[in-house]
């Protein structure tokens, strides 16, 4: 995996490209005076904003990247479908669990993506991070951490965990490079 | 509208005074909070109600009036500035005079018994 | 019809709204509340942006926005109120 | 167009913020210096301000060149320009004496306390009655931070007490300013005096309400009864310098009760005209009275000025109830003279608490004090302006508030009230001298002396007893035309909004 | 002018002492003693004329426009009591020198000496009655400070005040007599007030001008019953009370009599008080004075008695009384000072003053003893010496007088009465001191005093004798010139003989010299009916009185100002109710005829959440916590509000500023109790519930009486400019900016100046940091959970691109400076959440004091520039310039000026939340004093 | 033609948003405990906002000009709910809230929490330090 940037005037490139869309989606126009502005602050705020980032592994594989958010998204949907059913179906058919996976992932940026999309899929609320080490400069201490999962409505234990790691840890992995 | 309104005007007043009326710090501030509340939507109620008129120029035909909105602007800001100030100034009270009453003494009845934390 | 579309939408939030108003009352935990609170900020930016709609005005799309930014932030305040007092340490 | 009108509030905040910045704000010589400069500068640049006044009339500055009623200016008729010369005149006194040590006892000593200058300058200058509140606020959250200044317990109690009402006025000032705007159309204060002369029958309550209810809010920063209770703990637990500031703050209230209901609710204001003096009038001769009693009861020579100063506002408010130009003129007399005696009774209480070691300023026997003779002349001279006795301006404060009764009932009851409260004061003030100066134990004075800039301050302040009463007659000249200008609504009316405007209704 | 400087010249006296400080004693009484001595001179120099019966005037403006002006005349009276107050003043002068010992501060002394005697003839002087008043607060200043010379002496002190009270409180009541004077008359002119006697006489409020006025003359001529404060004065020294008790102050009550005496006198009213007190006064004073111990306490109640016979002259009415009673003035003062300064030599050279010790001094002070068997004969009315002319006169005024009736008779028998107890205490004063056996218990052996020290009783003794034998000679003209100047011109015939053949007049002499002996002779049995009588003591009794004035006032005060704050806000909150409730309740309705919009559902649930949530704050007030996340409800649904009503700014701000609220109140909440312990008793939420409906009701009637009504107002005038003069489409944040910018320059002004202050509360304070919750549960051990901090991490530059969005678009569409800079601000003060203070501070190390004073001096400079084009402050300025490619762009300087209040906002609210997040962290805010 | 289109994905996407909306509170309001409550508007209300703010794009887009900025308040949504979830589920484990007896891996959750007081802190003092 790599954490120093390529070039050091464009500390993150993605990000960067994610501003400049996002100026152009508040401006909402395609003007050339908001591409200019667009990139000028696209350069400059993230720059300006280097310094309150920890140094976190870059995206290698853009294209997985993409693709990934794109599954999630649909599994969004599935999953509010399903969670719309569960809520409004009767409770006592609900079996709700914690259930502690095993982190694959070691650094902060990825496994805050795995829960994050946890969250937002099947039945599923990540709890807690742990043993959690407070992010300072310079520890990156390396551990075994477990990721603690609340599932609204648990069938197998052992299935959820695999559809995670197969479906969701492992493709971030492959993008990270870590 | 205007009769709903005022009835929430005065309707938070009457909480915001009820609130400073009480003997602690804590409750004081959120009461001037909600008295800030009122104060706000009174001042812009001044200027009338107004549905879709947003006062940017070429948006509607008729505007709400511009100038409670930049008064109560003015009254927020300056609002929020006095409200932090009493509340470091509630801390520093605490601290200082080691309870939280406005009086900086408990009063006789409990100032027998230790205050709660 | 489209208006008819957005009154009946207004009418499912107003009713969420309401039953975030609920939970905030009864609790019965502070978390329980907190949920309500946070819900409630999400809710009304749905709300905000039907107003958008009915008044045919993107004006109020900064407001939503900032419900989005402040409500995220002022949930983890009480949150890491609540975790360790101490929310700036 | 004279940008002077506006000096008097950006050249304070201009310093403050030189004072926070590089280079200045390293060293406390430096912060010093360039306050206490700054502060002559103001003053010069205020008198050359009153003489232009004096010579052009009213003026007034529109800022952002907007015109009036529509953008807000600021009105310089001899009165208020009058107001800010006392004000930079005490301010350069107190500025002087906190010189002297006293500012390095916290942080920004100097910043707040220029703010705090701009506040009150603008509260003076300004014409525009949402203006008027943002400079109040301006003032009042300066004064927090002052008064909280070189910290302690009595401090903090009472700034809690201090900030809560003032938070709480602000609030009605904000509503009585919504039922104005919401009534009037308009802000600007010579504008609101038109609009009242020609409102609907429909909303003449409606106004009532809301002019009383700004009323309560000058009421409670005058400190009248019964809004003054805040008053002597405050004064007396803040810092010397920045109490014998606070001398003027109260001033600003009797200040705004004289312009709001000359101006919006004078003659011209038809069933509304004189609304506040029948509150007023009765509200005052207590407040008088309520003072006098507390300078009897005070224990500590602080609580003791600081009820000087809730007679002179109560003083004050009677006489913005006359309406009439005699009282006006007495009023800006007596402000000027009143205000810079407490101010310099403050500095005073402090360095006679500092000789007297343990005792302080409470009014029991202590250590002998280092410098008796010093101290005691300055007592004696500031007592004698206080109690109003000759030959002192106090005397001739008393003289213009007398005569300034016309009617046979407000002399039976002004006069009484007046010489009753003034034997009060002196039968005080002769306590707590001999009990300070006289009642010592022990035969050994301590080491503390007055510094040059403390004795300095003190002179400075305390030279305006005699020499306003030396030049009385030029000053009075001066009152009485400041008195005319105040209350001749039509012509400054006719000089801001224009002559096209005049005043529709019931005149 | 020489009037003037005769004024002037003592003034300036009070300056030599100071100056001459240094100099040995001798020289520094000489020094002191030239000023009035020339100032005797220039008298002596008018005083052909005043005996021709002229009078001079000297006038100087002062204060026209309150009638005060500098303004003198020199007539008779004038000139007599001038002679009086600078002869004797100097004979003082010359004896203090002597008197004083080497301890007592010289200077001090003939400083407030001559600041008095400026003061009495400046009384004397006077032509215009306010400049009279002056001078007479002066003389009481001038003696309070000469009585309690001694302060280190309690009576010293009591004295003092208890004289400054009395006098005070009379000069306030001829403050008021003599102004009433000046209305009625329409001048403050003595001339004119004199000359318009029978105006005054038939005033309405004559009475009470008249009791005004006595009430001035009697306090400070020490008439019954307010004689009570001499005594207690002679605690002074002796110079002080031989001066000022005897000669010249008492006497200034007695000169206003005499003064205003064709304006006042000669009414019913005048004789009754002036003639009753008087005769009081004299016969209560001589009465007293025989059983005084100490020698001044003597001479003191003789004193009084001496005033009340010559009031009760003045107060007959008939012009030989007045003549009479000028004559006694003279008299008095020869013979009173001399016993006084005799007096002062036998304390200073036996070391007391009690009777009962001094006695036989006759042995060792022969030539002293001499001087004062004469003056004391002179004061019992011996023939041959002053004192039995004016007195014969007063005996032949008491016959003469039909005032009572015919009850008149009273008046000669009391004043007979009278004369015998006065010749009873002066035979005592002789008897008792000088013969009477040996001296007991004194601490020294007593002597003769140094030969100056002598010399002024020796040169008045001599006088008193010249006036008694050849009386025509010595005073005539000037008894002539002043009883003139009394009467206003004409005066009666009258003759300074000594011998008037044998009449009832001189039996009375007689009489009293023959019971005043014997009287004297067996005043052991009147002593003793005198010891039976409870005795007063005015000291104690005037103490106990201020004592207990004091304890009344602090009772009330106490009872009045509990120091509660609630009681405070109680009385605000109901002057609100009163003053703004009363007027509703004659407006007839509230409706105003405007219609009111259409409530729908959504409104309906918007006010049912805001009244739920608040009423819910109310009642879990007690529960921090929960009383936070209700109110920060309440704030949404009232942002929610400004939406539905068209004021997006309104919303925005109202959002971002409630957010940054919450988390400061949550900070606090840290260091404060987490829950409210339930003490208020239910009547006293009864009545706090009543007072907030009542101004719940009041304010939400008025909003709505204020809502229904049509309006128009100067906001047309903002739409139509908006554009074409501010350059900006958002008509509010044109206001903000352009407008009324002057408001929002005061308003980042208050936001600073409230982070100043804050950083100043948090330095120095002592942290009390619990270690658990509300619930004594110990806090979590994660402090930085990793996914918020990573977050947080990556939200910060979306945050930024958005603040400088929401600041450029404020121009012209709902947003601007201050929103983006809460925004900025709330982006950051998310990552000291998720880091900590330490994190951040690692990687942005700013003062953030400093970023608010850059901010508001950008404000500033904007605001400052226009004065280059001559503009007034703030003026705008706007232009739109076409950049080739990227089209056209505006520039506008109300964008530098809100790029001032962005950096404020962003300055400020670090301040604020950042210093009080550091104060938990190991370092302290930057500058390390206390607050 | 293309009109109607238009209006009707519009009132489709606002009526699935406000189903979805009401659904994650209807959740949050009669689930049995916290944890439980929890999935409602964490997961709902994504999709439910989403629906919404296409509805408003495409409103716009058909009456104004395009407009897609609702965009960046979903972003900002689905970067967000997650944490403050997390942040509020962190506290429910604080507080220990009971979850309803048959949840299952509380034991576990138990065992995490002492784990997870690996390293002792030093921050946590309840001293009155001046
Ligand atoms: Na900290
Ligand atoms: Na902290």
């Amino acid at each position: 995996m790599r954490v120093t940037p390529r070039f050091s005037w464009l500390p993150t490139p993605y990000r960067s490209l994610l501003l400049l869309l996002v100026w152009l989606l508040l401006n909402q126009s395609v003007e050339l005076i908001h591409w200019f502005f667009g990139t000028i602050l696209a350069l400059i705020i993230p720059w300006i904003s280097s310094k309150f980032r920890d140094p976190q592994p870059l995206i290698e594989r853009p294209l997985l990247a993409l693709r990934y958010i794109l599954r999630v998204f649909g599994d969004i949907v599935t999953a509010n479908a399903q969670v719309a059913i569960l809520i409004l179906g009767p409770q006592r058919r609900l079996n709700p669990a914690f259930v502690r996976m095993p982190l694959d992932l070691q650094h902060d940026l990825p496994i805050t993506i795995l829960a994050s999309t946890v969250s937002m899929t099947p039945g599923t609320v990540s709890a807690d991070v742990y043993p959690c080490h407070d992010t300072q400069p310079g520890d990156a201490e390396i551990t075994q951490r477990w990721l603690l999962i609340h599932v609204l409505n648990l069938e197998d234990e052992a299935e959820l965990i695999a559809t995670i790691k197969s479906r969701y840890e492992a493709p971030l992995k492959e993008i990270f490079q870590c | 509208m205007e009769s709903l309104l005022a009835g929430c005007i005065g309707f938070l007043t009457a909480c915001g005074v009820f609130l400073l009326l009480r003997g602690r710090t804590f409750p004081v501030v959120v009461g001037l909070t909600m008295l800030a509340y009122a104060v706000n939507l009174f001042l812009f109620s001044s200027g009338r109600l107004t549905l879709q008129g947003a006062a940017v120029l070429g948006t509607t035909d008729n505007y709400a009036d511009p100038l409670p909105q930049a008064l109560v602007l003015t009254a927020i800001v300056i609002g929020f500035a006095m409200t932090a100030y009493l509340v470091i100034l509630a801390i520093r009270a605490r601290a200082d005079l080691g309870n939280d009453h406005v009086d900086g003494k408990l009063p006789e009845n409990e100032s027998s018994r230790k205050e709660s934390r | 019809m489209l208006e008819n579309v957005i009154f009946l939408v207004f009418g499912m939030i107003s009713l969420a709204l309401l039953l975030n108003l609920w939970r905030l009352l009864v609790g019965p935990s502070i978390p329980d509340r907190i949920l309500a609170l946070d819900t409630m900020f999400i809710n009304s930016i749905a709300l905000i942006i039907l107003y958008g709609l009915l008044m045919g005005s993107p004006l109020y799309f900064e407001a939503a926005l900032l419900i989005a930014m402040l409500g995220f932030v002022s949930t983890v305040a009480v949150c890491k109120f609540l975790l360790r007092g101490d929310i700036i340490e | 167009m004279s940008h002077l009108i506006i000096a008097p509030i950006l050249l304070p905040i201009f310093t403050a913020l030189l004072i926070m910045l590089p280079p200045i704000h390293y060293s406390p010589m430096r912060r010093r210096w360039v306050s206490m400069i700054s502060t002559v500068i103001l003053l010069i640049l205020t008198v050359c301000l009153l003489v232009q006044t004096q010579q052009n009339g009213v003026a007034f500055y529109a800022l952002g060149a907007w015109q009036p009623p529509f953008g807000i200016i600021l009105v310089a008729d001899i009165f208020s320009v009058s107001m800010v010369c006392l004000t930079s005149f005490l301010a350069l006194g107190a500025i002087c004496y906190g010189s002297a040590g006293e500012d390095e006892r916290g942080s920004f000593f100097h910043p707040l306390f220029q703010f705090q200058l701009m506040g009150i300058n603008g509260a003076f200058l300004t014409g525009d009655l949402f203006n008027l509140f943002v400079f109040f606020e301006v003032l009042l959250i300066a004064s927090y931070g002052l008064l909280v200044h070189a910290g302690g317990k009595n401090k903090t109690k009472a700034a809690v007490h201090y900030v809560v009402l003032n938070l709480a006025g602000s609030a009605v000032f904000l509503f009585s300013l919504g039922i104005l705007y919401g009534t009037l159309g308009t802000l600007n204060i010579a504008d609101m005096a038109v609009q009242v002369a020609k409102l609907p029958p429909e909303n003449l309550m409606l106004v009532k309400s809301g002019g009383l209810l700004l009323l309560i809010v000058f009421a409670l920063k005058a400190a009248i009864l019964p809004l003054q209770f805040w008053l002597p703990a405050t004064y007396s637990a803040a810092s010397p310098p920045v109490a014998a500031l606070f001398a003027v703050m109260t001033k600003i209230g009797t200040y705004s009760l004289l312009r709001v209901y000359t101006t919006i609710f004078g003659e011209q204001a038809g069933p509304l005209a004189g609304m506040a003096s029948d509150w007023l009038w009765p509200l005052g001769l207590a407040t008088i009275m309520l003072g006098a009693i507390g300078v009897l009861a005070s224990q500590d020579f602080r609580k003791l000025v600081a009820n000087l100063v809730i007679i002179s506002v109560g003083t004050l408010v009677t006489l913005v109830s006359l309406q009439s130009t005699a009282a006006t003129s007495a009023i800006l007399y007596y402000t000027v003279h009143s205000t810079l005696v407490c101010g310099a009774l403050f500095l005073l209480a402090d360095v006679i608490g500092a000789q007297r070691g343990k005792a302080g300023d409470r009014l029991v026997p202590g250590r002998r004090m280092a410098q008796p003779a010093l101290l005691g002349t300055m007592f004696i001279v500031a007592a004698i302006a206080a109690a109003g006795l000759p030959p002192l301006s106090g005397f001739v404060g008393k003289l213009m508030i007398l005569q300034a009764a016309s009617s046979p009932m407000q002399q039976i009851l002004l006069w009484s009230v007046i010489l009753l409260s003034s034997l009060m004061v002196l039968i005080g003030l002769s306590r707590a001298g001999s009990v300070l100066f006289w009642r010592v134990s022990g035969n050994e004075a301590g080491p503390e002396r007055v510094l040059p800039l403390q004795a300095f301050a003190l002179v400075w302040l305390l030279l305006a007893a005699p020499l306003m009463a030396v030049f009385a007659g030029p000053l009075t000249e001066l009152t009485f035309a400041a008195a005319d200008q105040i209350r001749d609504i039509q012509s400054s009316i006719a000089i801001i909004l224009g002559d096209t405007t005049t005043f529709g209704g019931t005149p | 002018m020489t009037l003037l400087w005769i004024l002037l010249l003592p003034l300036l006296g009070t300056l030599v002492p100071v100056l001459t400080a240094s100099w040995r004693r001798s020289a520094c009484a000489t020094a002191t003693a030239i000023p009035p001595a020339i100032a005797l001179m220039l008298l002596f120099y008018h005083s052909s004329a005043i005996f021709a019966g002229e009078s001079f005037r000297y006038t100087l403006g002062w204060i026209p426009l309150l009638g005060l002006d500098v303004s003198l005349r020199l007539d008779g009276l004038a000139f007599l009591f001038s002679l009086l107050i600078l002869g004797i003043g100097l004979l003082i002068i010359l004896y203090a020198r002597y008197y004083l010992s080497e301890q007592d501060s010289m200077p001090r002394f003939y400083a407030y000496l001559m600041l008095f005697m400026t003061a009495m003839m400046g009384i004397v002087l006077s032509n215009n009655v306010l400049q009279l008043w002056l001078f007479w607060e002066l003389t009481s200043i001038s003696s309070f400070l000469l009585i309690s010379y001694w302060w280190h002496k309690s009576e010293a002190r009591r004295g003092a005040r208890m004289a400054l009270t009395v006098t005070g409180a009379g000069g306030l009541c001829l403050l008021a007599a003599l102004l009433l004077l000046g209305q009625i008359t329409g001048s403050y002119d003595l001339d004119v007030i004199l000359a318009s006697g029978a105006v005054i006489q038939q005033h309405a409020w004559y009475p009470l001008v008249l009791v005004l006025f006595l009430l001035g003359c009697f306090t400070k001529s020490a008439q019954f019953p307010f004689h009570f404060w001499l005594p207690n004065a002679m605690a002074a020294p002796t110079p002080v009370s031989a001066y000022l008790h005897s000669a010249t102050m008492v006497k200034a009550g007695i000169f206003l009599l005499a003064r205003f005496y064709p304006a006042m006198a000669g009414t019913e009213l005048w004789f009754l008080l002036v003639s009753m007190t008087g005769l009081t006064t004299l016969l209560v004073g001589a009465y007293l004075a025989l059983f005084k111990h100490d020698l001044k306490g003597l001479l003191a109640y003789s004193t009084i008695s001496h005033l009340g016979l010559i009031t009760l002259l003045f107060g007959m009415g008939t012009d030989l009384a007045a003549v009479a009673g000028v004559f006694h003035i003279i008299n008095h003062a020869t013979f009173k000072a001399s016993l006084f300064m005799a007096a002062g030599i036998i304390d200073h050279e036996s070391g007391s003053r009690d009777m009962r010790k001094l006695n036989g001094l006759w042995h060792f002070m022969p030539i002293t003893a001499t001087l004062a068997m004469v003056a004391a004969a002179a004061m019992a009315g011996v023939p041959l010496l002053n004192g039995f002319l004016s007195k014969e006169m007063f005996f032949v005024e008491t016959l003469q007088q039909h005032l009572l009736g015919s009850l008149s008779w009273i008046i000669p028998v009391l004043a007979t009465v009278a004369g015998v107890f006065s010749v009873a205490y002066s035979t005592r004063f002789i008897h008792d001191v000088f013969f009477n056996g040996k001296p007991k218990g004194l601490t020294k052996t007593p002597h003769e005093p140094p030969r100056y020290m002598r010399m002024p009783v020796e040169v008045l003794v001599v006088l008193c004798i010249l006036v008694g034998i050849a009386p025509g000679y010595i005073v005539g003209d000037l008894l002539h010139a002043a009883s003139s100047a009394v009467l206003g011109g004409t005066v009666p015939e009258y003759s300074l003989a000594i011998w008037h053949g044998f009449n009832v007049a001189l039996l009375m002499s007689v009489v009293a010299l023959a019971g005043g002996a014997l009287i004297y002779m067996n005043r052991k049995h009147l002593f003793d009916f005198q010891n039976t009588l409870p005795g007063v003591d005015a000291i104690n009794t005037f103490e106990l009185a201020m004592k207990s004035l004091t304890k009344r006032c602090q009772q009330l005060y106490g009872w009045l100002d509990n120091g509660s704050l609630q009681r405070y806000l109680v009385f605000l909150l109901s002057a609100v109710v009163v003053l703004a409730g009363l007027p509703l309740l004659q407006l007839d309705t509230l409706f105003g005829g405007r219609p009111e919009l259409p409530v729908d559902a959504v409104n309906a649930t918007g006010a049912a959440m805001l009244l739920i949530t608040a009423f819910a704050t109310v009642v879990f007030h007690r529960q921090r916590v929960v009383a936070l996340l209700m109110i920060s409800v309440v704030g949404l649904m009232v942002s929610i509000a400004f939406t539905r009503f068209s004021a997006p700014d309104l919303a925005l701000t109202q959002l971002s500023v409630e957010v940054v609220t919450i988390i400061l109140l949550m900070l606090a909440l840290f260091f404060l109790p987490h829950k409210t312990p339930k003490q208020s008793s239910p009547t006293r939420v009864i009545r706090d519930i009543s007072l907030a409906s009542m101004v719940g009701v009041v304010i939400g009637s008025i909003s709505y009486a204020i809502m229904t009504r049509p309006f128009n107002s100067i906001s047309d005038y903002f739409l139509a400019n908006a554009k074409t003069g501010g350059g900006g489409t958002n008509v509010v944040n044109v206001i903000l900016v352009d407008f009324r910018g002057f408001d929002t320059f005061g308003e980042i002004a208050v936001l600073g100046i409230a982070s100043l202050g804050i950083f100043k509360l948090l330095t120095r304070i002592p942290v009390f940091k619990p270690s658990s919750d509300g619930e004594g549960r110990p806090w979590a051990l994660e402090r930085h959970p990793v996914l918020l901090a990573t977050v947080s991490q990556s939200l910060l530059p979306l945050a930024l691109m958005v603040s400088v969005f929401i600041f450029f678009r404020g121009h012209n569409l709902p947003g601007g400076g201050f929103i983006a800079g809460l925004v900025t601000a709330v982006a950051l003060i998310l990552q000291y959440i998720a880091h900590g203070v330490e994190w951040v501070k690692s990687r942005m190390n700013i003062e953030y004091q400093r970023v608010v004073a850059v901010g508001l001096m950008i404000a500033l400079v904007t605001g400052v520039a226009s004065w280059l084009f001559n503009k007034p402050f703030l003026t705008s300025w706007f232009d739109y310039f076409d950049i080739p490619l990227l089209g056209k762009i505006e520039l506008a300087s109300a964008i530098a000026f809100d790029a001032g209040v962005y950096v404020t906002v962003v300055g400020s609210t670090l301040l604020i939340l950042a210093s009080l997040g550091k104060m938990t962290t190991s370092h302290r805010p930057v500058h390390t004093e206390s607050i | 033609m293309m009109q109607n289109w238009m209006e009707w994905a519009v009132a489709f996407f606002l009526l699935l948003g406000g189903c979805f909306v009401l659904i994650g509170s209807i959740g949050l309001s009669r689930m049995p405990d916290f944890f439980m409550r929890l999935h409602g508007p964490t997961k709902a209300t994504t999709l439910g906002m989403g629906g919404i703010l296409l509805g408003s794009i495409f409103y716009f887009s058909l009456s104004h000009s395009v407009s897609v900025h609702e965009l960046l308040i979903t972003i900002f949504l689905l970067i967000t709910a997650p944490i403050s979830a997390h942040m509020l589920i962190k506290t429910a484990l604080h507080h220990q809230l009971k979850a309803i007896d048959r949840t299952r891996g509380e034991r576990e959750l138990k065992q995490s929490q002492q784990e997870g007081s690996g390293k002792p802190k030093k921050a946590l003092t309840g001293t009155n330090k001046p």
